[in-house]
Order: structure tokens, then sequence, then C-alpha cells
């Protein structure tokens, strides 16, 4: 696979290290009254999605950033590449 | 010369003569030549044995599609089973043996196979071998196996070497026929960035096997005046002997050139073979087309092939399949193969279903006849032909050319699953659904079978990828050429046929595909899989389309409702050396080596293979027989003095910034904000999981400014982890990151003497002593009169400790000094094990501890996790699943009976307790001999093990016939006060 | 003055030198090298000051620059400083008295081992190397990926000169897949 | 109809005519006590166990394309109880016994061939980890053996032992374990479970789930409504999305695995073994081909097919440890698509919906453990307990921090 990294343009998904579903960074707060059930949800429940699925890939042998990637998983096709950084602050992960 | 039925002209080189054999018989061919061609040339058309019946094969066709004549080339260490006599090409020497038969191909005992086929139908086996049970493993399947198999794999390594690499183009155009040819052309001299390859060692196509003319001159002579064209453009890289064997992801094509196949053996530091990653923006699939037979009684003798092959024999390779021929054809093209035998003098004559066959005075025609049967036991001898009356007649011939048609070579667009679409005019499947992004198809893949419509589809596809790369096409004027129309009307199987062959390398017939539909097996992967039709090296090119048929019409049904089983890369099998390339043998993977690696090498070391490290284990000295001794004495002599160890391998990351505090409180348990500076603090690090990752230290050396260190084996998934807790947990923390580890050598000196030791080569103005640097400081120094290092007083040996670090290109210096100011104390050098030894007396957890289900509790430590911060994984720590009361705790045991081992990997009984998994109560997870102790020591997880210090338990290791006392004890076997490290 | 002697990455006292065909391999040992990572807010002030320091503008993505100093960029606001080792022994000290707390300074030298490929048609053993596409490749590009399993820099000083930075303790592997593949290809 | 040496020779000599089909095509009824969601190896012998071992009637297994089609028909064969922890190695021994027992109970020969199976070792580290697995075994009944080198190079001559980058100290051996014709298992289970009136119903996919106040009573299907007291789930690969139409969500991505056979050779392997220090595992089918594997791709996927990266590291891994299989050829690479739970075991449970159970999350290892997943399920259904050796393949162990990870890797699926 080609991974469209929006610095560096299409390197080769060999290069990248895969984590898993994007909603992984929506890490829950560990203050809430149901910390213990959103943390069970956050750490073990996925959509798995059939299709569409933002996912979070480390470039390991690249610039060291992480990616949320939009792919297909019925058919691989890439739709979208952002850096997780800018991801994590536009969903409000910043302080 | 070269061989009785050589005809006049063709492609060989009759100047290059070679010399080879097959099964020990000498021959002699041209260069040019595949084995096959040569093999025919000199009137030996038996060239192989069929899998189940051992029928007598000979080609069946000319090209890569070839299910018959496959035999071992090369012998030895070079010996390749299963190679296609079709695509060998020849080289001087070239030494081939048949395969599959005993004692000789002539005469197969197996061959009785042939005699008891009522019994080996379609799927018999699933049927019987069941009685009586034990006979199965014993008797049957050995037998089955021993008959099985195709050739024989040598037991030596392969001697050759293989290559891998990366190529990049805007065009990928596979397959170099007129299709090909004329893509490339227009890509070419339009600018683009062109990849064109063919697996055939002369390009081409179907240009070089057929007769016809391209404008003026004939097609062998324009497509090489074309290539030389291609050759000379800079942006156009042409690959010949280069298979694409599979389409992957965004435009991604996996190619294997064959570079050295064609010699004897591959020149010096040259790869037999090369894997191309293509990396393609788009690519054209000018594969062409493969002719298919038509099913009959006994139409798998030998002489009997493709019509098509026949045509290639004698034009490209001038070679005479047969004195007498028959073709026998449902279309059109049956006839150019009659047409180019006739026109070379070949006696030929046409048996054509169809009953308004084209008639000619050239040769004779038979119409609306069929094959009905065929004669000669190593050979083909005669047919029996059915003529439209319905009266028989037998022909003497010994060639049989067949044409059913062509089927577009579709392979490449199947294989992301993208299916195959039913083509009634051409009676074939044809490249439909979702092709692979950025692929189109041109030229007979396309079912464009006419040269003409070959040049036109090519170049138009060429200026449709053209434009959506953005570049402006030339369109250079392509030669006019041959644009007969399709003619052909679909006849499969001669119906009534029995022992008529469909997929001839595995035998399967007519027969048992009826069988398969009569048991319910009637899906195509039903069909497939029961009769193994299409599952034989030629992955069912020339029979999966015949077997469709066949079940179409027991299930009286179309074609395409029986559907079509996909492709599956790759295009032809592929050596699995070249899919290696480099990595085997020691250069399977990289090899770190240690700053002190050569030093060490010096000293005799025995080295040993952590992840990608190379470690000592032990210094051995003279006089020393056993392993055990050195470790002993490294362990003693640290301990009674000083000893020195390279730990350079664990992980070291730079962590800085005004956040870098906060930040380690985020990935430890335990907390980092009021670490003050120049401190070091043991680190816990949690998954998100609540189990433990990792543990390490870390060391302020600013406000703003930490070193990280990290076990070996996790330093680059800590790296990740940490990286991803900045990027996508806190994106707004000031701290960044960066990997140390190969950047200081760092030693661990260990031992009472260790500070006098130190003080020696530490620079005068530093103070290391124990109230100026006690224990856990740490410090940014100079040594040896001016060089910068870090000092760090930790230790993992429960000695009074220190590591110290210098710039790497200096660690082998640093070691050489220490061992040399050492020697007043009588300074060792020690290795791993009396490293490990050291840490299990001291009660350290490491690997075999941290074994990725572990939790803080379990080692004792559940206290570090804080709950007046938010860290990785102290939420889900908290469950109660890895909070019971009787849950696993790390402790130590020795033995009752100081002579009894203790064994790593053994598990813990309580006493009196039956020895089963159900009052299992825990392992053990490391063990040593211990030098102080003076017997065997352990460390392990005991169900409530910390309540159970004192309780005498069983240690049991049914594995390895270990079962005695042993007694639960702290983990802390030596200076449990841990007053030396502070000393 | 200190009185340690240093080991090339290969472990000899001197750096190694050899041709294959028409191209040579050399280990280079005499760089000194230093990480720069602006801080956080502190791009714009990490990128003046490195400026400063290499007389161009911070290199872009996939770039390299400068003069006695350089630098090439290695991630998002961070840059990989080389300079010559017998003036700038202490590099990241230096930078660090001049970018402040801009940036976080790491000492690289000794991490990374490096070879200069030097030669024509260098693409040609390259593309047995590594996916990067260094066939038009002119000076001034730098591309990090692997090599044999190993995480690499490829620097192109000019059509005729490739540097290779790799990690120090492997330098024994990544020399021998560059000279097979030079073997190979040349 | 049964198999026996006299019908086959009858049915030799008279022509074939009178074997029936192996299975019914049957056409779903409105209504049945279980609907059995998935036609593969599990769901098949659900069905079987289920109507044979707890005498339930009125079953059906409903498969969306055709049968065996999914895992079963696409994995590398091997059957083995070579497990360490307690939540599993009862489970998988059991499945071990029952394949001991297959041919004769389905009168089916699939090719159950116990020819052994080897870890090899490669550090004293894994050497530990290896002895306290093997002990594990034995403490529950299963066979293990450590084996020194020598041994191992007996039975693979060509094995790399001299110039081999990571050394071979020995390895851990279980000779019960070895492989079988994996097809033949789907339709064996077939033939027997239509034996017992098992309506077994191809190309007829499920399109959702009918659930009133909490209960599920049937599922709606491209041929129908079709009503059932109890529905079960088998649909490993697909199980988020057969789960999603009830609205659940489970612990588990989908994975794909690639799997690749050779052209055939004469006799090479003996039996099945695991190289410990990369990613791959090979045995030799009775056909001649190197059946081999490796490491999943490691991204989400449903596309069941792979790509290059995957196919060079599980080639280099055999290479490494057969540098003699140079020349032997790759003949075809497959895709299929794992469950990949979060701690890398299965879940065999009742859902928080009544009538609907799910059985999934096999990961890479559903294949051996077919026989003991039908039977473990079926006596699910039809009790509503868990059976003895399942007990911990429960759905709420992660929220309750009872995970079964054998590979210690934590709650990250493409790790296991």
């Amino acid at each position: 696979m080609i991974i469209n990294h929006p610095i560096l343009g299409p390197r080769d998904a060999a290069e990248f290290v895969y984590k898993g579903d994007a909603s992984l960074i929506n890490r829950p707060d560990w203050q809430a009254d149901d910390a213990a059930e959103r943390f069970h949800e956050y750490g073990y429940l996925r959509d798995n999605s059939a299709g569409l699925h933002r996912e979070l890939w480390f470039h390991e042998q690249g610039d060291r950033s992480w990616l949320v990637v939009t792919r297909d998983t019925t058919t691989h096709e890439i739709t979208k590449v952002e850096l997780a950084r800018d991801v994590a602050r536009a969903e409000g992960r910043s302080r | 010369m070269t061989g009785k039925n050589r005809l006049n002209g063709g492609m060989i080189d009759r100047s290059t003569s070679f010399g080879f054999t097959f099964d020990g018989v000498s021959y002699r061919g041209c260069a040019g030549d595949t084995l096959a061609s040569a093999l025919l040339a000199n009137g030996v058309r038996l060239m192989g044995r069929s899998f189940k019946y051992h029928r007598p094969r000979g080609p069946m066709t000319a090209g890569s599609e070839e299910p018959n004549a496959i035999v071992e080339l090369r012998s030895g260490a070079r010996k390749e089973p299963n190679t296609r006599a079709t695509t060998a090409e020849l080289f001087d020497g070239l030494v081939a043996n048949s395969q599959n038969r005993w004692p000789s191909l002539k005469w197969d005992a197996m061959a009785i196979n042939d005699l008891f086929s009522p019994f080996l139908t379609a799927g018999f086996y699933y049927k019987t071998f069941m009685w009586p049970k034990a006979f199965w493993e014993k008797l049957y399947e050995p037998m089955i196996r021993r008959a099985a198999g195709l050739g024989t794999l040598s037991h030596d390594p392969d001697p050759d070497n293989y290559d891998k690499g990366y190529l990049h183009c805007d065009l990928l155009i596979i397959g170099a026929g007129p299709a090909g040819l004329a893509a490339a052309l227009t890509a070419g001299e339009a600018g683009a960035r062109v990849i064109l390859a063919d697996e055939d060692f002369v390009l081409g196509g179907r240009l070089i096997a057929d007769t016809g003319t391209l404008a003026d001159e004939d097609g062998a002579t324009w497509a090489g005046k074309t290539v030389a064209r291609l050759q000379a453009m800079p942006n156009v890289r042409v690959l010949s002997r280069s298979t694409v064997i599979g389409a992957f992801d965004h435009g991604i094509y996996g190619m294997v050139e064959r570079v050295s196949d064609h010699l004897l053996e591959p020149a010096p530091g040259k790869p037999r073979q090369i894997l191309w990653r293509v990396y393609s923006k788009r690519a054209i699939l000018a594969a062409g087309a493969t002719e298919r037979p038509i099913v009959f009684e006994n139409n798998d003798r030998p002489g009997i092939m493709l019509a098509s092959a026949m045509r290639a024999y004698a034009n490209r390779w001038a070679v005479s399949t047969g004195s007498a021929i028959a073709v026998f054809t449902n279309n059109d093209d049956g006839h150019r193969t009659a047409a180019d035998l006739v026109s070379k003098g070949v006696k030929t004559t046409v048996i054509d279903t169809r009953p308004d066959a084209p008639e000619t005075t050239d040769y004779e025609t038979l119409s609306g006849a069929t094959v009905t049967n065929t004669q000669g036991r190593l050979g083909l001898a005669a047919i029996e032909v059915t003529l439209s009356s319905g009266t028989t007649r037998s022909l003497t011939v010994d060639g049989l050319g067949v044409s059913g048609g062509w089927n577009p070579n579709v392979h490449l667009t199947c294989h992301q699953r993208g299916r195959p679409q039913w083509d009634e005019n051409l009676a074939a499947f044809v490249p439909g659904g979702t092709l692979p992004s950025g692929l189109s198809v041109a030229g007979a893949a396309s079912g464009a079978f006419s040269t003409h419509r070959a040049l036109q589809t090519g170049q138009a596809a060429a200026v449709e990828a053209l434009g959506d790369l953005g570049l402006k096409a030339s369109n250079p004027d392509l030669p006019k050429a041959e644009d007969a129309p399709i003619r052909v009307t679909p006849f499969w199987h001669v119906t009534g046929a029995k022992r008529a062959w469909v997929d001839q390398q595995n035998d399967v017939t007519a027969k048992d595909i009826k069988l398969a539909h009569q048991e319910n097996f009637r899906s195509v992967e039903h069909l497939k899989r029961y009769t193994t039709l299409g599952m034989a090296t030629d992955q069912g090119k020339t029979s999966n389309i015949a077997g469709l048929a066949i079940m179409a019409d027991v299930a009286g049904k179309q074609i395409p409702e029986v559907g079509t089983t996909i492709f599956r890369p790759p295009y032809t099998p592929v050596a699995m050396g070249v899919l290696a390339g480099r990595s085997r043998d020691k250069t399977f993977r990289p090899v770190r080596k240690t700053p002190s690696h050569y030093w060490a090498e010096e000293q005799g070391a025995v080295f040993v293979e952590v992840g990608m490290w190379m470690r000592a284990q032990w210094f051995p000295q003279p006089g020393e027989t056993h392993w055990r001794q050195s470790v002993d004495r490294e362990v003693l002599q640290t301990r009674k003095s000083v000893g020195v160890c390279d730990c350079t391998t664990l992980g070291k990351i730079d962590v800085q910034g005004t956040d870098a505090a906060e930040f380690l409180n985020k990935v430890y348990a335990n907390g980092f904000a009021k670490l003050p500076v120049g401190k070091t603090r043991y680190g816990l690090m949690l998954r998100e999981d609540g189990i433990v990752m990792d543990d390490g230290t870390a060391a302020r050396l600013a406000e703003d400014h930490f070193v990280v260190t990290t076990t070996t084996a996790n330093a680059v998934p800590v790296y990740r982890h940490m990286e991803f807790v900045r990027q996508c947990l806190f994106p707004d923390l000031d701290v960044q990151l960066i990997s140390t580890t190969e950047a200081w050598a760092q030693y661990a000196v260990a031992g009472p003497n260790s500070r006098k030791l130190l003080q020696k080569i530490v620079d005068p103005e530093f103070d290391i002593s124990n109230e100026g640097f006690p224990f856990m400081a740490c410090g940014e120094i100079t040594v040896c009169g001016g060089l910068r290092a870090r000092l760090f007083r930790i230790s993992f040996s429960g000695e009074l400790a220190f590591e110290i670090a210098v710039p790497t290109r200096y660690g082998d210096a640093l070691m050489r000094r220490l061992m040399e100011e050492g020697k007043e104390f009588d300074v060792v050098p020690y290795g791993l094990e009396a490293l490990g030894v050291m840490r299990i007396e001291k009660g350290h957890a490491a690997g075999n501890e941290l074994n990725g289900t572990t939790t803080a509790n379990n080692l004792g430590m559940g206290r570090m996790v804080s709950k007046a911060k938010d860290s990785i994984g102290s939420k889900l720590s908290e469950r109660p699943g890895l909070n019971e009361a009787d849950a696993l705790k790390l402790v130590g045991l020795k033995p009752v009976n100081p002579d009894d081992k203790v064994v790593a990997g053994a598990h813990l009984m309580t006493k009196g307790t039956p020895v089963d998994a159900a009052h299992d109560q825990g392992y053990i997870t490391s063990a040593c001999f211990s030098p102080n102790l003076g017997f065997h020591i352990g460390l392990g997880y005991l169900k409530s093990g910390d309540t159970r210090i004192g309780e005498i338990i069983r240690l049991v290791s049914p594995l390895t016939g270990v079962d005695h006392e042993v007694e639960v004890v702290s983990a802390h076997f030596v200076d449990p006060e841990g007053e030396r490290l502070r000393a | 003055m200190h009185d340690l002697s240093p080991l090339t990455p290969l472990g000899n006292a001197e750096p190694s030198i050899e041709s294959i065909g028409e191209v040579t391999l050399e280990e280079v040992t005499d760089v000194a090298l230093a990480s720069v990572a602006a801080r956080l807010g502190r791009e714009d002030d990490t990128r003046l000051a490195l400026a400063t320091l290499i007389e161009v503008d911070a290199p872009a993505p996939s770039r390299h620059a400068g003069s006695t100093i350089r630098a090439f960029w290695t991630g998002p606001d961070q840059w990989m400083v080389e300079a010559p080792l017998e003036t700038h022994e202490d590099l990241a000290k230096m930078l660090s008295n001049e970018i402040g707390s801009a940036a976080s300074i790491t000492e690289q030298t000794d991490a990374w081992c490096r070879f200069d490929l030097v030669g024509n048609d260098l693409f040609r053993a390259l593309e047995l190397l590594c996916p990067a596409d260094t066939a038009d490749w002119s000076g001034g590009e730098v591309q990090r990926c692997s090599i044999e399993h190993l995480g690499c820099f490829v620097l192109c000083r000019d059509p005729s000169t490739v540097s290779i930075l790799g990690p120090r303790s492997a330098a024994g592997s990544l020399h021998h897949a560059l000279v097979t593949a030079c073997h190979a290809a040349f | 109809m049964h198999y026996s040496g006299f019908r086959v020779i009858k049915e030799a000599l008279t022509g074939h005519r009178g074997w029936g089909p192996a299975w019914r095509d049957a056409t779903p009824k409105s209504h049945y006590d279980y609907v059995i969601i998935g036609g593969g190896g599990h769901g098949l012998a659900t069905a079987y166990y289920l109507a044979k071992q707890f005498q339930q009637s009125n079953i059906a297994v409903i498969e969306k394309g055709w049968i065996g089609g999914g895992n079963v028909g696409r994995n590398t064969t091997i059957i083995r109880s070579n497990y360490l922890l307690d939540g599993n190695e009862p489970f998988y021994e059991f499945s071990l016994q029952l394949w001991e027992g297959l041919e004769q109970e389905l009168n089916y020969n699939a090719m159950v061939s116990q020819r052994g199976i080897i870890n090899l070792i490669h550090s004293d580290g894994q050497r530990d980890a290896f002895i306290r697995r093997g002990n594990a075994m034995i403490l529950n009944g299963a066979d293990a053996e450590l084996l020194t080198t020598e041994q191992i190079v007996a039975r693979y001559p060509f094995l790399n032992v001299n110039n081999a980058r990571f050394p071979i100290k020995g390895g851990l051996a279980q000779h019960r374990g070895g492989t079988v014709r994996h097809d033949a298992v789907a339709w064996g289970y077939a033939r027997g479970a239509d034996k017992y009136g098992v309506d077994i119903i191809q190309n007829c996919e499920v399109t959702g789930f009918q659930i009133k106040n909490g209960v599920c009573t049937g599922v709606e299907t491209t041929r129908g409504f079709i009503g059932a007291k109890k529905v079960a789930s088998c649909v490993a690969g697909s199980s988020s999305r057969v789960m999603g139409m009830a609205g659940i969500r489970l612990p588990i991505e989908s994975h794909v695995l690639q799997a690749f056979v050779s052209e055939g050779l004469k006799p090479l392997l003996p039996g099945v073994i695991t190289f410990g220090a990369g990613h791959f595992y090979c045995s030799q089918s009775d056909k001649g081909g190197l059946v081999f594997g490796g490491d999943i791709d490691g991204y989400n996927s449903y596309a069941q097919r792979g790509n290059l990266p995957v196919v060079e590291d599980v080639c280099e891994g055999g290479m490494a440890i057969f540098p003699n299989l140079g020349r032997a050829r790759l003949l075809r690479m497959w895709g299929g698509v794992m469950d990949m739970s979060m701690d890398g075991s299965p879940i065999i449970d009742r859902t928080h919906i009544d009538g609907l159970y799910f059985n999934g999350g096999w990961c890479y290892g559903g294949f051996k453990a077919t026989p003991a997943s039908g039977f473990a399920y079926a006596h699910l259904l039809a009790t509503d307990t868990p059976h003895k050796t399942a007990t911990a393949y429960r759905l709420d162990r992660f929220a309750k921090g009872g995970m079964i990870d054998e590979k210690g890797v934590g709650n990250q699926p493409n790790l296991h």
C-alpha cells in the first residue's frame, strides 16, 4: 500500500507501523464518574467497520509522525491522510 | 545438426550450438531455443508423467501456461524441480531430468495407477483409507505422499544470491506484444517514465510466433526494430525475462527479473533473480491471450498440443512438431496454424467442428467433424475422427494441434478480487468488475485479438494513461496489420467423452467433473477443491474454462452462471529465494555490535544474540572448562571487588522540553514531577490496559531535560509509545523526544571498589564520593582529561555501582582504560550471564518477569501506581481480575535440598495436592546457581506469594523430569536492606 | 585534552575506503551531528537561529542545505545539523548556546555511521537498497528509509555523491548491504 | 450414504453412478429451533454436535455463499494443543482429542495426520518460556517433549544450524499435533449434520435480526425472514458486521492473514515446524505442496488479500531456517479475514440479547479449534451453560480484567 504522507508525499506503507482505530486519540477523562466503563470501551470495543476506517499509523522508518489515515477496509483505498497531532488538537485534546 | 525436426527460418541462432542432456542423453540445440523446442527438434516429445495416473506427456504449449512438460532443471544444489521445458531458455551445458516417474520416463511403474483409475476418481480418498483407524498415518498416507508430489527438492542450501529492488515509473506496461509495444512507443515518445516488462527472453509476443506482416515487414522484424527504438529512449526501461507476478494495492506490482537463469551459473556478485517492487502511477496489462484446448477422449498424448503452440514452434523455433499433423479447431485461428504448417511443407489436415468451416485447396478440411479418440502409447500415432455424416475415420498422424478459441490473460485484473465478465462474441471471459486502481487492459488481454486492434487498443490505453498523468500524447503512426474478425463457435468437449482430460497435470477428467456435480460439489469453488481442477502448477490456465463449460453442461446452466474462480498471485510460480532476497543465513537480520565488541572478541568472549544485538555472555579464562566456572568467577569477583559490563544496549531516550516532567508523569505509573535535577529514579511504565510494559530509570540532567532508559528489547516500542502519547494524547505538551541509544557507550562499573576505580579516570574536579555523588545521583562529567561523559549512580547488581557513558567512538578505549586502571583491584569484565545471576540474587525483575501479562501488583509494586495523577494504564489496572486476593506475587525460591536445581519454566504446587493444572500455584520465571549462596535460586510468581514466605512447596517440571521441594523466600537473596548500594 | 583514541563505526582506527567497479564507498567519520527540535511555539525562532547558523533558510521537508555547517530535515520542526568534527567536536553544546531555549538539542554524532557512495548512476545501486526514487536526484534531497531492515537517511550531496547514514551499531551490516548492492549493480 | 471399502469398490466397478449428494441443498423453512449463521467449519460442527450429541432438532445452518468458503477453506491446516494458559489449553486439548476420532465419527476421511509440530527455540529466555508452556500442556493432559537440536536435525536434515543468524537451540514438540485436509472438515461435518436432518442453506445472507424487547426471534435474510428460538452467530471474520446488525460492538478487529502454497514436491517436511525468531511456519500437504504462512498483514481489512511486505517477510523466515527452499516455487498466495480479538483468544458466549449467541474472535487459531468450538457452542446453545473447557471465553472478561493473553501483548489485536 501507499500512504500519501501530508508532508512527505507518497510512501510505502511498509515504512509505517499500524496501531488501530483513530478513536484511540479520544482517551477518556480519568476522573469521570464512569471512568472505568469508559476506559473499557476505549481500550477494548471497536466499530471495526467494513468500509471507511480512520486509523493510526506511525511513520517509524520516516519522520516519526503519527498519522490518521482514512481507508476503506474492503478495497484498501485511502481517501484522506492527516497528521494525528492536528487531529488530536482539532478533537480538543489541547490543554 | 540440431535435430531431425528442424525446419528452415525461425529466430534461433544456428551459428551458436549448445550441448545439453535430458535424462542423461546428450542433444544439441541452438541459442534462442527453449528446452522444449530443442527436444522437439531432436524428435523427443515424451517429457513428463502426469500427477495421478502417470500418463505419458509431452509439451502442450510453447509458454508459461504449460501443464505437462515440467522437468527437474540443473542438478545438485541448483536443481529446480517442476521447471517448464517450454520456458526454460537453452544454454550450453544445460542438464535436465524428467520427474515423478520410476524407474524411467519410458517405463514408469506408477503407470499402474492408470489401470486403477476407476478407483482413483475425484475425492475418492475422502471415502476410504479409514479402516482400520491406525492405518492412515502408518500405511495409507505415507504411500500416498510417496506417490504424490512432482519434482524433488535438493537438501543443499541454494548457492545463488537473490536481490530485491524498487522501481518507479509513470506507466508500467505488462507484456511486449503488439499492444504493449504500441503503448510503450506512444508513452515513450510523450516523455513518460515507462517500464516495459515481458516474461519472454525475446520481445514481441505473438508477433514472433506468427507469420503475417506489419506494413511491409514481417511482424518479428517490426517488433525487433520497435524494441530497439524503445531501448534508445532514456525515459523507457525495457525488461525482458521479467514476469509481473502480482498486482498489489495502490499501483504496486511485484516483478521477478530472471537475471541469470539463462546461464550455467550467475556471474560473480550477480544475483540469479531480482524481485522488483514496481511503484507505478498507471499500468497497462497487455499480457495477450492463451489458446484453450478442446476436451476429447485420450486428448493428453505426447504430440497433442495447442495449435498456436505448433505454430510458434514452427515459426519461431523452426521446429516441426510432426511429420503428418491434424488440427482440431472450432474457430478460424486453427486454420492459420494449418496454413503456416503447410507453408513449411508439413502435411496437414484440419478437423473443424463447424459445418461452415472455411474451405481451401492448400489442405484437406473436414467440416462438422470432431476428434473422438486417439492412439499411441508414448506418443500420438493416430486419431479417430467422427465426420459430420456420423461415420468415423482414422487418421495416421503424429501431431495434433487443438484450437478451442482464445482466453484473454485476465489474471492480474483478478488479483484484487475483481471478477472477469463473459463475452458471448469471443466465448471467453474478458476483464471486468473493478480492476486494480490505475490498471487498464489492452490487446488480446482485453479481447482485442487481431494485430491491428492490439496496436490500436495499446495506443489508446497509453493515450488515456498519459491524459491521467497530464502528459501530451504524440500518437506515432502505427503500421497496418491484419484485422481478421473473430469467428469462433463455442465447442468445449466432445460429448460422451469420459477419460478426456480437462486439467492435464492434475489428471482431472470430464468424468470427475460430472461426479462432483452428482455429489453436490456444484459451486465452482467446491468443484475446484473437490476435483483439484486448476490447482496444478499452471493454475488452470488451460483448464479452468473447459471445466466450467462441462459443469455448466451437466448443470444445464450457462458458463457465466456457474461463475469463475478468480486468479491469485503469482501469475507464474516464483522461486522462494527471490522473495527472501539477501535476508537469509547470517544476513537474515542486521547485527548490532556494542562499543566494546572488538575488545570483547580479543578477550575470547562467548557472544549471544539478544534481539539484533550481539552481547558478551561470559569471558572464559584459561583453564576454565565449563561456562559456570567463568560466570561464577565473574559474579564473585564483582561482588568482592569490581566488575565492568557493557550495558549500551539498554534503550536511551532523550526527553526535553518545559513539560518534560509532566510528560513523564503521564507515561510512568509513578511520579516524576518532583524529581530533583541531578537525581535518577526508577520508573514503572504500564500499557493502557494496566499491564507492565517496561521499566527503567529516568535521570534528570536539567529542569527540562531527562534521559530515560528502557530495557534492550523494548527500546523501539517504548519510543513509539511515547511518541503516541506526545502527538496523539497530549499534543500541546512542550516535549521533544529522540533516541540516543547508539550515541553513548555505557558501562556498568559494579562492586565495592567501583568508586575507587572510577576515581582513577573521572577528572579530579568531579566529586564522586558517597556524599558528593550519593545513590541515584547523576551528572555530566569529564573523564581521562576532558572527555565528556555522563555518570549515573544506579545498580542492577545490588552492589555499590555506577553507569558511565561516553561518546560511542571512545567506548572501546574507555573499556581498555577501565581494565588497565582496574588491574590493582583485579577488575573483571562480566557478561550477560553474570549480570543475570546478580540481578536474580538481588531480586530485580527482567524480561522473564515482565512477560506482558504481569501487573505492578504481581511484582509487589502495586503501591507505585499513583492514584494522585493521570497516567497511562492506571485506570484499567484497577480491574478486579487484575487484583484478586490470590493474585500471583513475585517471590524467591530456594531448594530444600541444596543439591536440587531450580528450573525456569517449572510450575509450583502446594505440597500434598495432585500435580495437575487445577492445582497449579505458579511458575518459575528465572533461575540460576548463586555462587554467593552456594546453591540454586529462582524467582517466580506464586499465588498469594507474599503471604507464604517460609512455606515449603513443590517445584515440578514434568517436561524435564524435575520434581522436588523448594522453600518460598524473599526475592532479595543478597543484601535485602540495600546497604551496599548506598555504601 | 583527553588521551582516548576513537574507533570508526566499522571498528578500525582509520575510516575504510574501497572501490567497486566505477564507484567508491567511503566510511565518513569527520562530521559532528546534533539534532535540533523546536520547542512548542518556538518553531520560527528555531528556524531563524538555524538559518543564521547554516547561512541559508532552514531546509524544507526532504531537503538539506547549508555551507560549513549544514542541516537536513528529519521531522516536523526537527532537523539534524552537520558540522566538521575537528572544529565542532562539541556541536550540541555550541548549538545550545546559539539557539538557546528555542529548541531541544541532542548530541547525535556517534548515534550514526555514514558511508558516502561516489560515482555515476548511483541510483542503480540505490534501487537495490531502498524505495527512495533517486533516479533524478540532483543534490539537496534527503529521505529517511529502510535499508536491509535498518532505518537510514539517504542524502544526495550532488549527482555523483550520496551519503547514507545508518545506526552506528549496525555499521557492519549496512556496509555489507552497500557492498553487495554495488557489486550487483556495477 | 455410508462410505465403506465395499461401497468404494462396488461404485468403482459400476461407474460411480450410485454416489448421492454429500449433503442436501435445503430451502429455508419459516421457523427453526436453532438458526446457525455461518456455514463454515465451526457453524457446521455446531449443527452436527447440536443434533447428534445434544439430540436437538429443527436446526438450520445459513451461509451467505458456499459452505466452507471462509477460513476453513483458506487456512494452513494445522492442528495442535500447545497452549500456555489455563483458559485455553484444556479447550484446545479437547479439540485435539475430537480430531483424533473425527474420521470414524463422521465416516469421512478428512486426513487427520498427527505427524507432529515443533516450535524452534533460539534463545535461553525462549527456552524458559517453552519449558513453562510444555509443563502447562502436560499438566493439562496434553503431550509435549523438549527436543535437542540434534533430534530436530535428524528429522529435518536441511535445517540451517551452521549458518543461521539466530542459532537453533532445540525445540518444543507436540507429537500429536499435525495437519488435516481443511476443506474435507467442512464437507464432513456438512454431510454428518445433513444425516441428522440439519438444513444446510447456501446463498442465504443475513441482512438483519428481529429483536423484540431484548429478545431475538429470528433473522432477516436475502431469502426472507427465518424465525428461530435461538440464533447463533458463527461468522468469524465478519463478526463485527453481523453482530453490528444487532447493535453489538465487539472487542474484535478484522485483519487479513495471508497463506501460501508451493508447487508440489516429493516428500520433504515430515511434520509442522515453526520458526521462533521470525514469522514462518510450514508443513507439507499429502499432495506435495509446502503449505506455509507467517504474520498477519497488520491493518484492518475485509479484502481477503494481502500485500508484498508480508509475503517477503514470510519467505525470509523460510529461507532463514531452510536455505534449500530457495529453488522451490511459491505457487499461490491468498488471504483470509481473521476475527482478531483484544487478547488473542476466542469468545463463545451468550449476548445481552436473549436468544442471540456469539462465537468468534478466533484470530488465526480457528481451524484447529473447529471440533471443540462446535461442541462447546452446541453445549452452550442446548444447555445455556458454557462447556467446561470454554468457561473463560466470556464477553465480559475484558471489563473484568480476565484476559487470556498468550502472547502478552495486550489490547492491540494486530500484535496477537
